[in-house]
């Protein structure tokens, strides 16, 4: 028994980051949040090319094979950069159709998400707070859906969706057969940001076992955004670390004055430990999924709770510049709340954790 | 201790009511609603409803200092819907300022059109180099001849894009004076001139609130200086304080639980409106408790200021409180937003819940209220030593002592 | 308009803080605390002699007919001098009394009460948590009450108990008639030791208004506890800041620490806040009767809050010597724990508070 | 990363419940329960199940370093009902300093005879002006003849009333020796002696459990320093890393979490267990939360540690994310209790839910763990400077530097 990262593991996550380096994205980012472009497809095609979109594919639908731990070391990486890409959406679409399709479905699609030849996101909320399964509503009715969906990340540019659907189905719906519009609006968090979508008789494919597969889809969502937090998390703590140690006041480093050095203490030590329960998160959803609905609940509600409160206190560390569009904290803290919302506030996320206990 | 309205307050309301009876609305001849509202508030303050800190021969109604009373306005305005005193820079700082350090000349020069609201005020105390130190800042004006001549840098100015004058704090005197703060003036300033550029900052939320404000052989004339020069640290604390006072923290808390109770109301959790949660319902009565909290020290403060007691520390405590409550509201509204936290301004089709939105800004707003006006940090340690009579911080100091023997 | 103590009240607080000086009272606690003494009746004495004990009742019952706002202010300094004397149990009975009585009740047992003569307290509880009149469910039998309460603060020494019955009724037993036994164990706050009581046939008189009695009584509990808290919270405050300023650590005081500061100005910051909320409490109980529930609860509920809180700091500011029997930090530690459980906890204080509301 | 347990690892766990099925309980006959579970370990240790890390020629077992095996004897003993295995000091801090700096013959002198609790051990290090600061001790020890003569004061030795042995850091080396602490030296000391004076501190639950030792002229032998003369600064913080990688906090926390779910299990609100509300059970999840994310960052670190990889920082942050956990229960568990808080030791007539009065203990011990072992502020110095590479706390230097300009 061990639980530290094997050479390939390293290698993935050590790849990974260069490609995802701060001084290479800080201007692609950059060029998102200031509305000039709509997402990063530069950084996309290189994580394409690298084969982000291939490691949880099967090698016999054109993909790596790998498990959930290796995409979450991944998913940790692009919460750590805040890249632009429409990771969340097309990973889960994708393990969706791994999870739940049949294997002529699997060999439809999986070959064009695994090369990153289409795009695809996940259409799963309808109202508010709907993310469990058993809350969708919308009913395919003669091969067709109709209906209204919410918080579709990168929805906007998607070729493929996976939709949720009553009873906890899912279906594929390809976006250029028709019925699909998108409604856009001001996200919050301009690097993921998500569109209600509406869909009128377009043309659905069930997946066969969509049921199961959606509350894995779910679990994977949890462990993936609780990877993306851990790995933000670190990085706000980082830039407030670095803030500090250069930034004066009253004649010496903020960094000097013990509350600071404390308040970062504070921050790091609740930080550090949460890859223990995202590394745990993902490892049980590949290993051992009986325990995978907990351990996914558990990770995402604890890291993003704690990467929402530290990115406000190192906001708040950085004074007025902090609060300024021009500083790049805000691109973190508003990550941070994405991380938060998206896939089920966390108090419901520790009141599903509790359901799987004795207690 | 009486908080009873009494017979005397009971008949100032009811005269009150009968004045905004007779006032507001006023008839469509006299104008469009601008100018109607500047009719009743020009009528207001005549009266002694608005302006009251103010003296006459300025413009204002000036009345006698009376927390009641001021309560009583705010609360019978609202009710009747009437247009509320514009609260400013220049009636809120520069003119209490000018009353207490302003010559003659410069009352009569600022203060009448700043009542007016023909002069409106921004202001220039934070630099890129000294947010919470302030005494460490650098913009400097040289007396040349008859004029200041301004060179330097100010930051977070929030109005300076729309109002054409600024409060400067700058430096006058020589780098070595010791305590560095003694080289610092306050000086009055108008920002229409080339010598001063003006660069909007855009917030986190997106809009544009704050300015940077450069200064390249700025100019302004030799009497700008409020207070004699060097003393503008000791006439801009008493700002600070008079800053603090005010009851808008308290009135600003009981809204927002209002606002907190109404989103409760109309976001459904298991079937049910959220508000019937016993959990929910516990934590929001948390929040009524520290406001009240507050709202009852703050009375106790200001009952015994109007009899000449003094009225012990509680007013240097109130901005870390409230932004302990600010932090405790957002954990709230964070739940109950759920999704809806991930929307900048509502969907257009209906999706996200009316008035969520302003939650959104409303948590990325409570991050600026930790910062401005000194941070919690600062706080504490004002707090800790006035309060506690802790040790002065020692790290500054040190660090100083040791930048001078290194020289 | 004005909420400021007048001259009268200052002077009733500046005369009752000189009587429970801290140094007069140390040596008398301790000898309560170290078992030598069962509780403080030299001091007890004293505050009789100076009136205390006649503060709220009317005049023509021997009393001094003032209101809770005094009582309160006299709370504060037990709290903060942390008495070992039985005023909780004695000032409720007395209210209960006061609220709840005849004419010819109150002629009976006021001018004893008053005067010190005999040493009251009340018998509300009998489960755990069941602070509120509707919980109780003790009923009188042929002018005779069985069963058994909890909480009764000094029981074990008062003569006559006010007693909280089914309904909300309250009623009054005269332990000298017979048939009340108390079992006492081992209380944390060994200044207000509580204990069980068993009746068994036990005489009681009904108070004439004993159910709007009940809840005017729980009210000037919570009231009353809040002001005690207030007290102690800035006392156990005072503590630690004398320590920290005299207590040295790597060549400097404590109190040079910035980190230490910063707790310390953390820990008045809740505290000082609170003065005002207690004041309303006594205040609404006094002169606006329908906003007594709520103020009284809110008061009650987060002022013990803070004061367990701050108890809890202030004990780790004095490190081991904190955890210390002899030092004498813990004394406060322990009526913390006392004002947060007694009267109810503060959730559902909380709770109730907001059944106030309009909510 | 492979959690499960492999081929290995499962036949070791089934010769282990072998063993435990052949060795326990034993037939009477070999003595009395005492005597039957000190049969039980002396086998157990023979069979490699207990002292693990110490070498057979001292009385150990001396097996290789292997978490998970720890954790299968941990489960399967526990789970059987057999004797665990004795921790105490001299097993799990003066075995570990002899054998990596005593002497042979320090190593033959003391090893045996505390693996077999002939010798038990207190730990002398905290003085009453030196807490956090053990560098500024004062017990002194000379060398006279061929003895030390020790002179000064200890205190919280928790078991000094006890145990006849002790670890005393003491200071051999002159008081100018810079830096301070380099003039400290580790010290074995027997109590029993006229030099000694043991007076117990009786804690705020009423329970003696510390106690402060007097030496007056005591004595040690020459040979009695373990590791060099002025090196028990480093002998003593290797200790203190041994102390903090330990399981036992994890698996405390766990089991401090199942208490909390039985007493919630067996407390009634509204008619209904305590343990049905959501909002109760969401806390209870958020306790779990915590809980894990300790066990598996712990898991990670020996994972790198097992293969000489670096491990990270999380060991240096467990004692203060432990100490936040006991915070977080504190709130849970004192809603729980309710009036039972009030209570030391429940009452014979029945009062007081069963159990309740140890969560009263457990409130009153977990400040004591937020104290021991180094304070929180201490811990978040060493992380602020360690993990996050900020500057060394000045105050303290600059207080010394400013006591010394003086002198």
């Amino acid at each position: 028994m061990n639980f530290r990262l094997n050479e390939d593991q390293q290698q993935l996550q050590g790849t990974i980051a260069k490609i995802l380096a701060a001084d290479r994205m800080q201007p692609r980012t950059r060029a998102v949040i200031d509305g000039k472009q709509s997402w990063d497809k530069e950084t996309w095609q290189e994580l394409i090319d690298f084969g982000l979109t291939g490691i949880v594919v099967p090698e016999e639908n054109g993909g790596m094979g790998m498990s959930l731990i290796e995409l979450a070391l991944c998913a940790e990486e692009l919460g750590r950069s805040a890249a632009a890409v429409p990771f969340l959406g097309h990973a889960l679409a994708t393990i969706a159709i791994v999870e739940g399709g049949s294997d002529a479905q699997k060999a439809k699609y999986l070959p064009g998400l695994a090369s990153g030849e289409v795009l695809a996101s996940v259409a799963l909320t309808e109202g508010n707070d709907t993310w469990a399964p058993e809350d969708w509503q919308m009913k395919p009715e003669g091969g067709t859906i109709s209906g209204h969906k919410r918080n579709v990340p990168h929805g906007a540019f998607a070729q493929l969706l996976v939709v949720g659907l009553a009873g906890g189905a899912l279906g594929v719906v390809e976006v250029a057969s028709g019925g699909v519009s998108c409604e856009t609006f001001e996200p919050l968090d301009l690097t993921r940001p998500i569109c209600s979508i509406d869909f009128d008789h377009a043309k659905v494919d069930l997946l066969e076992n969509g049921p199961a597969a959606a509350v894995r889809t779910w679990d994977a969502a949890l462990a993936l955004l609780s990877a993306d937090a851990y790995g933000g998390a670190w990085k706000i703590t980082e830039m407030a670390r670095d803030y500090v140690q250069v930034r004066e006041a009253f004649g010496a480093k903020l960094g000097d004055f013990q509350a600071i050095k404390h308040q970062m203490a504070n921050i790091v030590v609740e930080v550090e430990p949460t890859r223990g329960l995202y590394w745990f998160a993902a490892y049980s959803f590949a290993k051992m999924p009986e325990k995978a609905t907990h351990a996914a609940s558990l990770a995402k509600a604890q890291t993003s709770e704690v990467y929402d409160k530290v990115a406000r206190m190192c906001t708040e560390l950085h004074g007025g510049i902090g609060f300024t569009w021009e500083f790049d904290a805000h691109i973190w803290l508003k990550r941070a709340i994405f991380d938060l919302a998206w896939g089920g506030r966390p108090q419901r996320l520790f009141i599903r954790a509790a359901a799987q206990t004795d207690w | 201790m009486d908080l009873s309205y009494s017979q005397e307050n009971e008949e100032y309301r009811a005269k009150l009511q009968a004045f905004l009876q007779e006032n507001w609305p006023l008839p469509e001849s006299l104008g469009d609603l601008e100018a109607r509202k500047e009719e009743f508030r020009r009528r207001a303050t005549a009266a002694g409803y608005m302006m009251r800190a103010i003296p006459k021969e300025y413009g204002g109604s000036e009345q006698p200092l009376d927390f009641l009373k001021g309560e009583i306005i705010r609360e019978e305005i609202k009710k009747h819907g009437a247009p509320t005193e514009v609260v400013h820079i220049g009636t809120g700082r520069v003119v209490p300022v000018l009353l207490a350090h302003g010559t003659p000349e410069q009352k009569a020069k600022w203060i009448p059109g700043t009542v007016s609201r023909e002069f409106m005020w921004s202001q220039g105390y934070s630099e890129p180099n000294a947010g919470s130190d302030l005494a460490s800042l650098k913009t400097r004006a040289e007396l040349v001849g008859d004029k200041w001549i301004i060179n330097g840098q100010k930051i977070w100015s929030s109005r300076a894009h729309k109002d054409p004058y600024m409060v400067l704090l700058v430096r006058t005197e020589p780098e070595d004076v010791a305590p560095r703060h003694k080289g610092i003036s306050y000086m009055l300033v108008d920002l229409r001139q080339p010598g001063v550029e003006i660069r909007p900052i855009k917030q986190i939320s997106g809009e544009p609130e704050f300015n940077e404000v450069f200064f390249t052989n700025a100019e302004a004339p030799a009497d700008a200086i409020v207070g004699g020069r060097g003393n503008g640290w000791n006439v801009s604390r008493m700002l600070l304080r008079f800053e603090r006072a005010a009851f808008s923290g308290i009135n600003w808390a009981d809204s927002l639980i209002a606002r907190a109770v109404k989103t409760a109301r109309s976001t459904i959790r298991n079937g049910r409106p959220a508000i019937e949660d016993p959990s929910l319902r516990a934590d929001l009565a948390r929040l009524q408790a520290r406001a009240m909290a507050m709202r009852y020290s703050a009375y106790r403060d200001m009952s015994m200021e109007a009899v000449g007691e003094p009225s012990g520390d509680y007013m240097l405590m109130q901005k870390l409180y409230l932004t302990e409550f600010l932090l405790k509201l957002d954990d709230i509204t964070r739940d109950l937003l759920a999704d809806d936290l991930m929307m900048l301004r509502p969907g257009e089709g209906g999706d996200g819940l009316k008035g969520n939105a302003k939650w959104v800004d409303a948590t990325l707003q409570s991050l600026k209220i930790r910062i401005a006006g000194g941070s919690s940090n600062i706080q504490r340690n004002i707090i800790g030593e006035r309060v506690l009579g802790l040790p002065r911080d020692q790290v500054g100091v040190n660090a100083r002592k040791n930048q001078e023997a290194a020289q």
